[in-house]
């Protein structure tokens, strides 16, 4: 790094998950796909604010708990309602 | 920085009315010296100007960068654009001495405690096309007469700058206003003290 | 030297339009500026060059100083040479972007042309305004004449620009003194200028720009302390600037000729018992002052302050350990407090040293050199008969005209 | 120009784990404008819940070169860097993305001067309706009688109509969108990035903490403002306005939901009796009128 461009380090930030932290743990219900009825329309995907839903190659989709608040929306959004949110438990 | 604070400095004051151009008149005046190699400043008064005001501006010339800003308050130079405000001003008042010159324009002879030249402008500006919105265009040639009445900076050197401040077709009229209000200035009086 | 200061055209141009072409010359990309007097010359100018391409220059019309500082800002983010000026109420009305630019590091110049604040309405000459902005992060230098309020603008680039500073510059030139009053300078060539001041590298300290590199900034910081961290590189780089100030003169002194000084320019001030301390355009009218008391056979000096940010702490202390007495005229003041520069200055000067601040020439007060000189003569032949005195402020108040009681 | 979902990029424009509430819409809308533009633009955002949501440097959860700045400075920041990537010779959409306190209060004047400057600009006014990140007080778009910690009886006055106001800017391009249907939004995006000149997007961005509803009905209350008609979808796109494919079935009034289906799901509007849901129902009609009548104008 150039002299004297060091403040960039600290000013400058970069794209990187949990910017906030293990937002996963903020859970209180978490989302759970019944891959078997999943239609593999997208919609949950396309809706989720947090960006933890995958909509992958074969258009299943895949939840990544670490950081999923819980909201609910993909739920919500689902058409033929095969995600179920359920109770986390503490582990 | 070596510049001129004591250095001989030539203190210029200009008597107008708002709208008579008193401010271009300094500017060209500098810039004629810059010419001949001086260094210089022009400064209008700082006030809220109203055209038919009482309005100076102010020229300083020297050998060396002028460094001053305040304002002059006594001139070595006294540049009056119309004789109808000599009643208006201490025109003593702004003299540095009794040999500051008072260049005035009049259409006759006016005697002043200071050595007085005076050029009839109006007339020039009327016989030459210069009267503008109702207004007599007398300061360039105003300009002519402080050549000619104090040698500061030769005629050429105003002829010279003034297109760098007057644009178009009346920049020809300009330039023989103040040749003809070089030739035309006359001295007033000896020293004939009023005071 | 003698060759390139050949190239220099002489020319006549009031401050306002010396800062435009120092702009010109400096090959600003984005020039934005909203009108206020006695700055309005500046942004008319570069307009009218922007207009007739005589400059390759966007200028974007905005609606507030407010949206200038920030329109700028965002053109330096984007990785263009930028430029805006202002004056007073303006000044105050960027408040809050000015210090959103600072701690951005984006490289930036501003004139601001010093003018009073209201009420009552007065677009007259005051210092106050340029030094409200001291604690923000920009460098803020204050011109003396004409000549120096085109060099100043030129060589600020050069100063922000540096990858030791990345803090905005601010030049500030006296209201109408300057701004309005048309003296001869010299004016350095394009070419001359291209040679030295190349164009900005846009990724220098970082660029913001669609499909680029995805960095953010400004989002918060994990730790409080980063943003402290964040604050010390500022000084840091402030202290940089001293250098950096210095090598930039004296390089652009190589180019043209002229060398101010840095920080501070000192006439005799270091082999004078009394030291006269002041800021911008009335320096000549205060070294004429100091000139004539010379003559008398006063021993006194000048520290003219060019840069107040970063401040020149180690001129001030230098003549402060050696001076029997320091003297400042201060055109600007801190309400409830002092001259701003007469308070800046006082801590740093022992209760040896006998110490006097004069406020004056407020408002576009005129104030001669005869003024000022009886004002210093006071003070030298006060501390001779009675010992160091210490006064933090005094007013320099002029007749008020009309005033029948 | 219709977009399927299996055609947006599925690329991750947002790196989970943000500081946003749960079921922020705002995340929402904005994983939709990056899809729309494919990640390749600039961001420019001023002070508000976005400049909270990205969570803490070195990280950031947005995935595009982006720029924070002071309240009211959006859209001259903006103006400043268009210019300056354009004259180096970059095309890219710069995009503002700024809430309604910063568009239709304090930074409304340099909306206004960029949008008259006409500045090759994509702004979009993520309205959620109050100034929520400093905890609910209401702004120039909180609805007539919402509740806010600064309206407790609910608002006495009405809504800015943003997207009229900017109409009448003359700039070529201005839509309204809601998080809802992102399809006709990234549509929307995309037609606005090809257009040189001022954008003006008005997204409608429902806030469950703000708007006082559950977390999980974000997209369900920004479809029901459709649904009801208290948001009407439309474009203008250089001199022709139309109401947009989701919206156009309510120009009827009869196919419209019942305005208390909207209602009554939000905290906000828990103190709108039946009188006023009559009073606002006409509202929504004058809205409606003023929409249709401007799409006639502009054919």
């Amino acid at each position: 790094m150039m002299a004297g461009l060091e403040f960039t380090k600290y000013l400058l930030s970069r794209p990187a998950p949990g910017s906030a932290g293990a937002t996963g743990t903020w859970r209180t219900y978490r989302p759970v796909v019944n891959q078997d009825k999943c239609i593999k329309c997208g919609l949950c995907w396309l809706y989720c604010p947090e960006d933890t839903i995958d909509w992958l190659e074969d258009k299943s989709v895949r939840i990544n708990y670490d950081y999923c608040k819980g909201c609910g929306i993909c739920a919500e959004v689902c058409p033929v309602k095969v995600i179920d949110m359920v109770k986390e438990t503490v582990v | 920085m070596r510049a001129a604070i004591t250095m001989n400095i030539t203190d210029i004051l200009i008597l107008g009315r708002g709208g008579q151009g008193g401010v271009t008149a300094a500017r060209i005046l500098v810039s004629a010296a810059m010419k001949e190699g001086k260094w210089g400043q022009a400064m209008p008064e700082f006030g809220a100007e109203r055209r038919g005001a009482v309005v100076r501006s102010y020229a300083r010339i020297g050998m060396e960068p002028v460094m001053l800003h305040s304002a002059i308050k006594r001139a070595d130079i006294i540049m009056m654009l119309t004789h109808t405000i000599l009643n208006q001003v201490d025109v003593m008042g702004m003299a540095k001495s009794r040999s500051t010159k008072l260049i005035i324009n009049s259409p006759a002879p006016i005697k002043t405690e200071l050595p007085t030249y005076w050029v009839n402008a109006n007339q020039i500006a009327e016989d030459l096309g210069l009267v503008i919105a109702g207004w007599h265009v007398v300061n360039t040639s105003m300009l002519g007469a402080l050549s000619k009445a104090t040698g500061l900076v030769k005629l050429d050197s105003i002829l010279d700058s003034l297109g760098e401040f007057i644009r178009g077709s009346v920049l020809k009229q300009n330039i023989e206003a103040v040749r003809r209000a070089f030739n035309e200035t006359e001295i007033a009086t000896e020293t004939e003290v009023i005071a | 030297m003698q060759e390139t200061i050949q190239r220099q055209a002489r020319k006549v141009l009031v401050g306002d339009h010396a800062v435009a072409e120092a702009v010109k010359l400096a090959r600003a990309q984005v020039i934005s500026a909203y009108p206020i007097t006695p700055q309005t010359l500046i942004v008319e100018r570069l307009a009218e060059m922007v207009d007739n391409k005589e400059i390759n220059a966007k200028f974007i019309r905005v609606e507030s100083e407010f949206a200038a500082l920030a329109s700028v800002y965002g053109a330096s983010a984007g990785g263009a040479r930028a430029f805006t000026a202002t004056s007073s109420h303006g000044l105050f009305y960027m408040y809050e972007m000015l210090w959103w630019a600072a701690a951005s590091r984006l490289p930036l110049v501003m004139a601001v042309v010093t003018r009073s604040l209201g009420p009552p309405w007065n677009i007259h000459d005051e210092h106050t305004d340029i030094m409200a902005i001291r604690d923000s992060g920009w460098i803020i230098g204050m011109a003396q004449n004409v000549q120096e309020a085109l060099d100043m603008t030129l060589t600020a680039y050069k100063i922000t620009e540096d990858p030791r500073v990345l803090l905005p510059v601010a030049v500030g030139l006296d209201g109408f003194i300057l701004s309005h009053t048309a003296e001869v300078l010299e004016v350095p060539s394009q070419e001359v200028v291209d040679g030295w001041l190349p164009p900005r590298d846009p990724r220098i300290p970082y660029v913001i720009e669609p499909g680029g590199e995805p960095i953010t900034m400004g989002n918060m910081v994990k730790s409080d302390a980063y943003h402290m961290l964040l604050k010390k590189m500022m000084d840091e780089a402030m202290d940089e600037a001293k250098t950096v100030i210095r090598d930039v003169f004296a390089s652009y002194a190589k180019l043209t000729g002229r060398n101010h000084g840095d920080l501070v320019e000192c006439i005799n001030c270091q082999n004078s018992d009394y030291v006269v301390v002041a800021t911008g355009a009335w320096s000549g009218d205060i070294m004429k002052a100091i000139s004539d008391l010379r003559e008398e056979g006063y021993s006194v000096g000048f520290l003219r302050i060019r840069f107040l940010r970063p401040f020149p702490e180690e001129a001030v202390m230098d003549i402060a350990s050696r001076a029997k007495g320091i003297i400042v005229f201060d055109r600007d003041y801190s309400t409830g407090l002092g001259g701003i520069i007469a308070t800046e200055i006082m801590g740093l000067v022992p209760q040896s040293v006998s110490f006097k601040g004069v406020i004056a020439g407020l408002a576009g007060v005129d104030v001669a050199p005869s003024e000022v000189k009886t004002a210093i003569k006071d003070f030298i032949d006060d501390t001779e008969k009675n010992g160091p005195i210490r006064v933090r402020k005094t007013w320099l108040m002029q007749k008020m005209e009309g005033d029948e009681s | 120009m219709s977009i399927r979902i299996d055609q947006l990029p599925r690329d991750k424009f947002i790196m989970p784990g943000t500081a946003a509430c749960p079921g922020c819409p705002l995340l929402i809308g904005l994983r939709q404008v990056m899809m729309a533009l494919n990640g390749k633009m600039s961001l420019v955002i001023p002070a508000g819940c976005s400049s909270v949501i990205p969570g803490m440097s070195p990280a950031t959860s947005y995935g595009v070169p982006t720029i924070h700045v002071p309240f009211a400075s959006s859209p001259a920041v903006a103006s400043g860097l268009v210019s300056a990537v354009r004259m180096r010779g970059n095309n890219g959409p710069v995009v503002v993305w700024a809430g309604d306190g910063a568009s239709s209060d304090i930074g409304f004047a340099a909306l206004s001067g960029a949008a008259a400057r006409n500045e090759d600009l994509i702004y979009i006014l993520a309205d959620n309706e109050a100034y929520m990140n400093t905890g609910i007080q209401a702004s120039g778009t909180t609805p007539w009688m919402a509740w806010t910690t600064t309206s407790p009886n609910g608002k006495t006055e009405e809504r800015k109509e943003m997207a009229l106001i900017m109409l009448m800017h003359k700039i070529p391009y201005v839509a309204t969108a809601s998080i809802a249907y992102p399809l006709d939004f990234i549509a929307k995006v995309r037609k606005a990035s090809q257009i040189r000149g001022f954008k003006f997007i008005h997204l409608y961005a429902p806030c469950p903490p703000g708007l006082k509803f559950d977390d999980s009905y974000t997209v369900k209350i920004a479809q029901l403002a459709v649904e009801t008609g208290i948001w009407v979808l439309w474009e203008y796109n250089q001199g022709k306005l139309t109401i947009s494919p989701p919206s156009a079935m309510y120009k009827d009034k009869s196919k419209r939901k019942p305005l208390s289906e909207y209602m009554k799901l939000q905290g906000r509007f828990a103190k709108v009796g039946e009188d006023a849901m009559k009073l606002y129902e006409a509202k929504i009609d004058a809205y409606w009128n003023t929409i249709l009548k401007l799409s006639e104008l502009y054919k």
